[in-house]
């Protein structure tokens, strides 16, 4: 696996846009004009970036309820994700969709399910017709707690069974809005339940961008030549609420050590440490994408923001209701 | 040239296939001998097993799988023996296939057909008799077909097929008897629009599937009594033909309705409201509503005789109404 | 009593889990401290992780699991934050919970409660808002509550408990902004009864769950032009008080139907069923149906407000139907 | 294990009453007044008599469509089960039930869906309300089939999850109708897909009944002990159609060398040649009991048939429609 300057810089940016855009949902959520649920992709980013960026853009994905670092990373318009936060007819699904369902057919992002599991049988599907047309796959994430519902195991049958190009990617936060995976499943290891369908599957350090990039990319490669499925499992930590706009905090999950331990291994220090030790010379160059991506991330919202006073002064749209509690 | 019900069906989808290399067909034990009532015989000789496939047994997954097979630009068709199976796919149907085009902001279509047989006769009991039409038709973004010849039947899925929307067509197994002409190419019939079977002024009797043959044995048992009743063969329950609803029950400001599944919210209630909301009428008679008794289906033939709509008594039911 | 309605949903399940040990309740993610709008919150703590524990994500198993526990006797009390999430449990609902005491030739009943949360507002979107009483409605056997008050909904919860049938209630989400007097203990409330909550001759207004507050300001508004509109609030759907809808209607020859959910084959289309088939009427006006748009719910704030009924809309619609 | 005499003769009485039954509802099925569809135990009687001998009759059961073998093995009324297949008031389920859903609430037996895997979560529900009265199990049947279904796994994780008192009893005949476990299944060893979800999981010959008996009795006295699920995987074939009333024939699926062997090893014959081998002195004994389920099930279906031709001369029921093909 080469990791040249380009890829480092493109998986720092992809991490740092998700979590810029998620850092500024959070900023704008007390105005309350993003009037919606969020379920922010804070601490997770290292997977769909590691993952993403090693995917072509004739790939397809499908994701969850938690899926804005997925859209972005694919290369989802980030200004009509804003847009669609903001409930405007130029998001990205024209104010349909919103936060938990982003969706962009250019960069064949083919939406998101708030339904748990629920999107993973369309990556069978469009596994099938990418199989029938050539190499290209399909990557569907899903949370661990989508792997509670019965139909994740029905898909690992039917893509082993007929053969279809799925590279299944679990983010393993080990929580299901705050149930832990140990009170889901008895048998927490969820690759060993994957290989007993006779499925490879990997575990992987999700807060490691460039380790999830590079298993990623193999498994894909498998994916592409053999039209089988994959599955990914990607152990990472929630660093935000389930739901709303709470951040770098673990609720009732663990104490300050404890969030102190997962705070220092974030896919962004994460990243950033492992640059320092190996090629400080890219500290600049990163600098700079920073500004941009800030820049980038102001614009789109600035943007936005206009966008929805301008709409909301041609409405007598009730003020919105008071804040439910943030499900942390 | 004369074919039976189910060879119309296979007839449509060869027809389709044949044209449309993005079509294919996939149910859990297509290659039975059997083929799901003759409807799916040889399409893995004509077309291989890449666009005609056994599956396992796992409704929701499959479902999904054809939903995202038709983001793509495919056209799948999943066949399903039964329609009570189609409970287990529920929220890909309803969660997934009817909402993806609008949730993502009209960036997709989802052009699915399902087909689902409805079971009766031979104890098929409360778990193979289901005919859950009117589920699917609650929910907006899925055309839900109940052909009722072999004409209809072959037309309403070349529709289907051609339609960007997901699609449900519901087969009465009763209906497998039929035979009839059918002349090549096969001609699609617009979704959402029904036909006058027959011609009548003293009341609207509105069928769908088996139950129009049944309506039609009705109306000629009044027409014995001197009542002219029309009969309306919707073929669709969603969209649904109001106009010709309305338009014949403004004539005749009467109506009964011949479901195959139950009443309560269901079709009957469906034509209550198209006609409530008309203005249409004021009706001279009660509604008379019939279809499967409100109780689970038993399998016991004395008992399942009774839990269908019985002749005589609607009868004697609508001219007692009628006053 | 001042409580909640949330509040007056939980106090309803601890009374009925003091009063009978075979009650029990469980939920994905029941632990939140949120406590599901607070109608769970506590009940670990009084009656131990025996009685009230979190589960996998599996509606489907879980909702079996709440038929086989009913079997030998137990009253199991299923929670679920969406009534999206039932979709995945239909084919345990529809096939086992509602056909097994029938199946069985009457071996068996099942006691079973689901409590359903329909969403809206604050962006829920396509996939979490979801009003869909009409679908179990359909469906022989299964009690389908819809309360509107903190007092119905405690006392509905309690009968739903004591009932030996399956019940769903849907809770919308709305109602848990509202607060009342409740004395204890709680009363159940008979299952298929509605109330008039608004007496009136000019009108019947028919109104389920939240809706029947919405209904109260259009009668306000239709006073006020000289209308005198009376209000029903069904309580349930299914059983259906025909009763309470036919007398109504029978006096007032005019009849409009506020859901929570989409109107085509729904409770609209069920009550216009009930009024035809009476010959109650005939009616003076058109009917008028109120729910959800017939499309799926959109995210944004600013379509989100148009695809609920709006007051001014509806108040007109009214006055122009009344010619 | 003990295998005494009268173990053994329990356990021949009852392979023998469920094969007496299906082959006299094959006798009888052309007179078209067992009126609904069969499927039959013929071949795989050895799974039920050796899990249920082995159980109480406080221990719950569910079943499947091909319900008749566990029925009886249970205990269930077998004149009311006659009635019932000719749909009389008289029947077990009041005719309300058919041949697919037998039920017998007095010997625990709580019925049998005919969607695949439906009754699965009623038993991880029954062994619920079992656990908090004492250490009775529910003996959960289904099919290979049904093991592709999602509620499988899920029922599976939830029984390892709450510790739930289930026996899971997979009666592998490696068909879904016609099509093959193998078709299906990419990885079609059942056992280990369970094992991946931590639970003990154990392969057995399902056409020899001492076999079943002796790992069933072992494994039910580790689900009562600890409350947790476990898997019996029992491994047999179908000597008849799917549905329909033809056996001792293969239809498509294999020859006429295929359908000698599996007939040398199919349980009655299993069972006869080990006691001949074995106990040669049980044979009289066995002798008598044929003798006595003979007489029981003639008794029976005369009966059954006297009360049908009573109930038939009270109503105008239409004559039956035409056989279907049997689909073997
Ligand atoms: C079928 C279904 N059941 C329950 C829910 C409610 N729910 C929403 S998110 C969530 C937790 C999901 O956990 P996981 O899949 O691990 O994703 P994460 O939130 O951890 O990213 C739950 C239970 C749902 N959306 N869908
Ligand atoms: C959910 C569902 N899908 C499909 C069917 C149709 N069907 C009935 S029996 C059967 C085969 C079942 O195979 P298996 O579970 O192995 O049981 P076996 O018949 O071999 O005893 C199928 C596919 C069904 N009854 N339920
Ligand atoms: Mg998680
Ligand atoms: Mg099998």
């Amino acid at each position: 696996m080469e990791l040249n300057r380009e890829l480092l810089l493109d998986l720092y940016s992809s991490m740092l846009t998700a979590r810029f855009v998620d850092e500024r949902i959070v900023d704008e959520y007390n105005n309350r004009n993003i009037r919606g649920p969020v379920h922010l992709s804070i601490g997770q980013e290292g997977i769909a970036s590691g993952v993403l960026t090693s995917c072509r853009v004739t790939d397809c994905v499908v994701s969850t309820h938690r899926c804005h670092a997925h859209y972005l990373a694919k290369g989802g318009d980030m200004p009509e994700m804003v847009d669609e936060l903001y409930g405007l007819p130029t998001g990205c699904c024209r104010g349909n969709g919103g936060s938990m369902h982003l969706f962009d057919r250019k960069v064949n992002m083919w939406g998101a399910s708030a339904v748990l599991g629920g999107s993973i049988p369309l990556a069978c599907g469009l596994a099938h017709s990418l199989k029938r047309k050539g190499d290209d796959i399909c990557v569907a994430f899903i949370g661990d707690g989508g792997t509670d519902e019965g139909v994740f195991y029905e898909a690992l049958n039917l893509t082993a069974t007929l053969g279809l190009p799925v590279l299944f990617v679990v983010e393993n936060n080990q929580l299901s809005t705050l149930t832990p995976l140990s009170k889901r499943q008895a048998q927490p290891d969820i690759a060993a339940k994957v290989r007993g369908f006779g499925i490879e599957s990997v575990d992987v350090d999700g807060n490691d961008v460039i380790e999830v990039y590079s298993r990623a990319a193999r498994l894909i490669a498998s994916v592409r030549r053999d039209s089988a499925p994959r599955v990914l499992v990607a152990n990472t930590h929630r660093l935000c609420a389930h739901v709303g706009p709470v951040i770098y905090q673990l609720g009732g999950i663990g104490g300050d050590d404890e969030l102190e331990m997962k705070l220092g291994r974030e896919p962004l220090n994460t990243f950033v440490t492992y640059v320092r030790d190996n090629c400080p010379g890219l500290l600049d160059a990163m600098d700079r994408r920073k500004c941009e991506i800030l820049a980038a991330v102001d614009s789109a919202f600035a943007g936005a923001k206009e966008r929805f006073a301008a709409q909301l002064a041609q409405t007598n749209l009730p003020a919105p209701p008071p804040p439910e509690p943030s499900r942390v | 040239m004369q074919v039976s019900f189910g060879e119309a069906i296979r007839l449509a989808t060869v027809q389709v296939m044949e044209a449309d290399s993005g079509a294919f067909v996939y149910g859990e034990g297509i290659n039975d001998p059997g083929g799901f009532f003759g409807t799916t015989v040889g399409l893995i000789d004509q077309f291989g097993e890449d666009r005609c496939f056994d599956v396992p047994n796992s409704e929701e997954c499959l479902t999904g799988f054809a939903v995202g097979a038709s983001l793509l630009g495919a056209h799948p068709l999943f066949v399903n023996l039964r329609a009570d199976f189609l409970l287990l796919a529920m929220n890909q149907i309803v969660n997934h296939a009817a909402k993806w085009p609008t949730m993502s902001g009209g960036q997709c279509n989802v052009p699915i057909v399902i087909r689902a047989i409805v079971g009766r006769e031979w104890g098929q009991a409360a778990q193979h008799s289901g005919a859950y039409h009117a589920l699917f038709a609650h929910v907006p973004g899925i055309d839900v077909l109940v052909p009722s010849t072999v004409k209809n039947a072959a037309g309403l899925l070349i529709s289907a097929f051609q339609s960007e929307r997901p699609s449900i067509m519901f087969e009465s197994k009763l209906l497998y008897t039929l035979n009839d002409d059918l002349s090549l190419p096969i001609q699609p019939l617009p979704i959402g629009k029904g036909e006058i079977v027959r011609e009548g002024t003293d009341l609207t009797m509105i069928a769908v599937s088996e139950q129009v043959h049944f309506a039609g044995q009705v109306a000629d048992d009044l027409a014995k009594k001197g009542i002219q009743a029309e009969v309306l063969d919707l073929q669709c329950v969603q969209p649904i033909d109001s106009e010709l609803i309305i338009e014949s029950v403004a004539k005749t400001r009467r109506v009964a309705v011949f479901d195959i599944g139950w009443t309560g919210f269901g079709l009957s209630s469906e034509v209550a409201r198209i006609v409530c909301e008309s203005g249409a009428g004021p009706l001279r008679s009660r509604m008379i509503s019939s279809g499967q008794e409100r109780q689970h289906t038993p399998a016991s033939c004395f008992r399942e005789y009774e839990h269908y709509p019985l002749l005589d008594k609607v009868v004697t039911q609508l001219v007692e109404s009628m006053g």
